[in-house]
């Protein structure tokens, strides 16, 4: 379950349509960062044991708990590959292309 | 406490919220990794401050604010002091169960803002003062700070002919801080992760102040590829050159106290900064190495250290 | 041209880099800080690669880079630093200590916008906000005369004359960051131009010395007016050095301020550092189609153009200050020196104050156009307002 | 004026590309130019721009580049519909990519040219470093420098260990380029 949401940019019209000084809400993201990625990760559940050493050692926090085991989600995956290569039992792989 | 019944901290018992991420560090940044973790730690009841440097212009370019919880930028030299305010500010509010964190960078910590940081300590305010480690000034493009370690080539210590790399050693922030008669010190790494939040689990809970200089590798600023952070910062303390260590109740406790080093060469190997190292300036980095070991083997008492979860050796 | 060695393809922080090793500093003390970064990691790689001797203190915070310039030369040694935005800021107290001291301390600054908000981009707000604190101000319009005004500032700094701290201004990226054509004098045509430092303002074995004392009542002010009568002198200084660098080294630039155009101009646009070069473009355009148009340079802000400025302008229909900086809650720095210094011109003719190219926004051609545009308009109908957002990118009303 | 656009990532060396067409022209050939980075921290992977500008006189005006003559684009993966926006009638989108086929309509007012700039670098390199390959096809196709002076800028602006085989990259590329112009 994705548990952020990614406003649509921000387009301000008027000066109201600022915040009054540099104050906003925790967490406002209106980009995702998937374009910076050249190779993807992909979970191969057969091998995936649930240990969630990717879940905690993923510097976006984009991979999520999931019936037992995991799914990364791509909005700020950047294939960095630290998942894929940390995993114990290889259940990770980098493949070259972006979701 | 926030956690009513204390269930062991691990992966599958943090809480599952991020509070960090839409980020733009670099891939495979062991900053972010350290700031994404002790925020699951510590929750949404968390003022955090970070000063000028990677995390903060990676988390806070309006409108993309990458905090999930309350967060604010500090002066370069000022967080320890902007934390200070925080916490009495919340104090005089009467706000209950808060956590004021702060994440700086090395320079931020040991050259900036070790002022602020030393007067933090001597008003034990009850503050988590984290200092993710990756040896320079990232931020700016890889100039060397007081704790870039001997040897290494940054744009501001390059490696030629006449001269290789820093010319001297990494400050010595945990002893220095201790020094102070700190409540809660410690040293950590992205590398044992587990062992890294038991530590942000524990400062959670110190009456006064903490201290944990968590060590985070820098793909770009090392010259490493961005998938080998976790195994470098894992490699760097089995060969010695870094150790984790805890201070409490006025007294040092090695959390790991390796029987055999790994070659230091196969950590050096890997990284672009080092390439340049000469078998002398290795043999000079090994003697250091040893001698501080020896000092700290005679000096800190040695507990064993608390279990280990399974995947961490 | 024997006094220039060679032609080279580098940046303004290069080029910087490149003035200081040429002027031989005994000490330099810098903390890096964006976009000045490349001009300490330059003159580390000096340093190391033996091409420049010269102490070099990796310091902790900006505060101690000055700090540590002030210490050296208080000994007698010429002193070089270089920083931005934050840290100008935060070596501001330094910077009362040195100009006070009468240290010719020599410093560069990347022109870069103030926190809050944060932002790492072009403009004016960091130096200008400093235009009190005793030091002469130089601002560059590219690579070539930040490499030279780095050689020109030692000598205008160290004269005994003026003993005052000088700051070379250029823009964060527009020019620390571009890389353009630039000539490199010859280290012995510098060292016949630019004498090594000599001054009794030092501490020394010889004549043993007290520094930086303190003065009661009866005593400060006669300091501070010695302070600022060293700058008023230091025109003369400035215009004397700029001749004799044309002399030896083959580029005048003019002095306090460079005019473009503007002989018989009937508006005229006065700005200063990069922009200045889109202004001339735009100049040339409108001249093409016979509009009298001109662009007046600022290359000094202290000390300020005050005569220069009222000959040149004193037959303009309507006057712009073009600025990347706003004093807020009033108008623009540039803009209340520049209707003081032509207040007692007894001419009526009307002036407004741009403000644009805050936080790095960019400013184009028709941006200054448009400014030409508004100039014509106004010199019939005096506005009430005469401080204007450029680009502001939403409605006010 | 020439204005040329330089697509990359950060650390792929787009602007390093950008600044020896700059060097080329301003050393070697007697001209103008201005060569700077998109401005901004650049992260690993993130998305940056280059930008060059040659001229016959020296070139004041540094407002930044909104419409250019050539586009190049370092990476296939930066590839958009948008790519080409601000690219003047008659220019070129020149792109490292093994065939231009499906980029056919991406590349607005100018035509579109393809060279495989990576598998070129990795053969001579070993490293998929396309910027120097990149610049070879960009003069070859466009006489923007001739061969001569990029290769003198690259003796001159690279380190020493990495200039021969840069330059054996841009000769072939140069080559390369020629043949299927």
């Amino acid at each position: 379950m994705s548990r952020h949401t990614v406003r649509p940019p921000f387009q301000p019209k008027h000066i109201a349509d600022f915040p009054c000084g540099t104050c906003d809400e925790a967490g406002h993201l209106v980009e995702t960062l998937s374009s910076w990625r050249t190779s993807t990760p992909e979970v191969n559940l057969q091998l995936c044991t649930g240990c969630l050493r990717c879940y905690l050692l993923c510097p976006e926090g984009m991979i999520v708990k999931k019936n037992g085991k995991v799914a990364i989600e791509f909005d700020f995956c950047k294939g960095c590959g630290i998942c894929a290569h940390e995993c114990r039992s290889d259940a990770i792989r980098m493949i070259a292309r972006r979701e | 406490m926030s956690q009513t019944v204390s269930r062991p901290l691990n992966a599958s018992t943090l809480d599952e919220r991020e509070f960090f991420y839409g980020h733009k560090a670099c891939g495979g940044c062991g900053g972010s990794l350290a700031v994404r973790l002790a925020l699951k730690v510590l929750g949404e009841r968390t003022f955090t401050a970070v000063p000028a440097g990677c995390m903060s212009a990676v988390g806070f370019v309006y409108p993309q604010l990458a905090f999930g919880s309350n967060a604010i930028i500090s002066t370069f030299p000022g967080t320890a002091s902007m934390l200070s305010g925080i916490a009495a500010g919340a104090r005089a509010l009467g706000i209950p169960d808060f956590h004021a964190v702060g994440f700086a960078g090395d320079g931020g910590t040991a050259d900036i803002g070790i002022q602020a940081l030393s007067g933090a300590i001597d008003r034990h305010d009850r503050i988590i003062y984290i200092c993710y480690d990756n040896e320079a000034y990232m931020n700016t493009g890889v100039q060397k700070s007081g704790l870039t370690p001997f040897g290494a080539r940054t744009t501001t210590t390059p490696a030629g002919r006449r001269l290789r790399g820093a010319l001297t050693q990494k400050k010595n922030m945990f002893e220095i801080v201790a020094a102070h008669g700190i409540e809660y010190a410690a040293t950590a790494s992205v590398g044992y992760p587990q062992d890294y939040l038991n530590k942000i689990d524990k400062a959670k809970s110190v009456s006064g102040t903490s201290y944990i200089h968590v060590f985070a590798p820098c793909p770009t600023g090392w010259g490493t590829g961005s998938d080998v952070s976790i195994e470098l910062a894992k490699d760097i303390v089995d060969c010695g050159l870094w150790y984790l260590a805890e201070f409490e109740n006025g007294e040092f406790r090695l959390n790991r106290d390796p029987k055999q080093f790994t070659p230091i060469q196969n950590y050096f190997n890997k990284q672009g900064r080092f390439k340049h190292l000469l078998p002398e300036d290795i043999e000079q980095i090994v003697k250091h190495r040893d001698r501080e070991w020896a000092r700290i083997r005679k000096q800190w008492i040695r507990i064993s250290p608390p279990p280990a979860v399974a995947g961490e050796e | 041209m024997t006094a220039n060695g060679s032609r080279v393809f580098v940046s303004g922080n290069d080029a910087v880099a490149l003035g200081v090793r040429l002027a031989r500093p005994h000490v330099i003390a810098a903390y890096p800080i964006t976009p000045q970064t490349a001009v300490v990691e330059r003159l580390a790689e000096m340093v190391e690669d033996g091409s420049l001797r010269t102490e070099y203190l990796h310091v902790e915070s900006e505060h101690s880079a000055l700090s540590a310039c002030i210490g050296a030369s208080a000994v007698g040694a010429r002193t070089f630093t270089a920083t931005s935005s934050q840290g100008l800021l935060y070596m501001v107290e330094c910077m009362h200590y040195a100009s006070g001291g009468r240290f010719p301390v020599v410093m560069m600054n990347a022109n870069r916008s103030l926190a809050l908000p944060w932002n790492i981009y072009n403009d004016q707000r960091d130096s200008l906000s400093q235009l009190d604190s005793g030091w002469i101000q130089v601002y560059v319009e590219d690579a070539q005369e930040a490499l030279d005004m780095i050689i020109q500032a030692f000598a205008i700094a160290e004269n005994e004359k003026v003993l005052t701290p000088v700051m070379v201004n250029l823009d964060g990226f527009v020019l620390t960051h571009t890389y353009e054509l630039v000539e490199v004098p010859t280290q012995e045509a510098v060292d016949r131009f630019l004498p090594p430092f000599k001054t009794t303002n030092k501490m020394s074995f010889e004549a043993p010395k007290n520094m930086a004392f303190t003065a009661t009542p009866a005593h400060y002010t006669e300091f501070k007016f010695q302070q600022h009568q060293a700058i008023l002198d230091a025109a003369t200084v400035i215009a004397d050095v700029d001749h004799s660098f044309g002399e030896q080294l083959g580029r005048y630039y003019g002095g306090l301020l460079d005019a473009y155009r503007v002989e018989d101009a009937e508006f005229v646009l006065i700005t200063l550092g990069s922009v200045t070069g889109t202004a001339r473009v735009v100049v040339d355009q409108l001249r093409a189609e016979g509009r009298k148009v001109g662009v007046i340079k600022l290359r000094y802000l202290r000390p300020f153009p005050v005569e220069e400025l009222r000959s040149l302008t004193r037959n303009a229909w309507a006057l712009g200050v073009l600025e990347k900086n706003i004093s807020i809650g009033y108008e623009g720095t540039v803009f209340t020196n520049v209707r003081s210094a032509l207040s007692q011109n007894g001419t009526t003719q009307e002036i407004l104050n741009f403000v644009a190219g805050l936080g790095g926004r960019d400013i184009s051609r028709g941006d200054i156009a448009q400014m030409f545009e508004r100039l014509s308009s106004v010199a019939t109908t005096h506005p009430a307002n005469r401080v204007i957002f450029v680009n502001l990118g939403v409605e006010t009303a | 004026m020439i204005e040329v656009r330089w697509h990359g990532r950060g650390g792929q060396g787009a602007f390093t590309a950008a600044r020896l067409l700059g060097a080329a022209a301003a050393l070697f050939e007697n001209r103008h130019a201005l060569a700077f980075p998109s401005f901004g921290p650049e992260r690993r992977g993130a998305p940056v721009l280059g930008f060059t500008k040659i001229d016959d006189h020296k070139i004041t005006d540094r407002s930044a580049v909104t419409e250019c003559d050539y586009v190049v684009v370092l990476d296939e993966t930066l590839m958009s519909p948008k790519i080409a926006v601000g690219l003047r009638a008659g220019g070129k989108l020149i792109v490292n990519a093994a065939s231009p086929a499906p980029y056919r309509d991406w590349a607005g007012a100018g035509d579109l040219l393809a060279l495989d700039a990576t598998s070129l670098a990795l053969r001579i390199i070993g490293r998929p470093i396309a910027n120097t390959a990149m610049l070879g096809a960009l003069i070859a196709w466009t006489g923007l420098v001739r061969l001569e002076s990029a290769l003198r800028g690259i003796e001159e602006e690279m380190p020493q260990r990495l200039a021969a085989k840069n330059v054996e990259v841009l000769r072939q590329a140069f080559a390369i380029a020629g043949e299927n112009s």
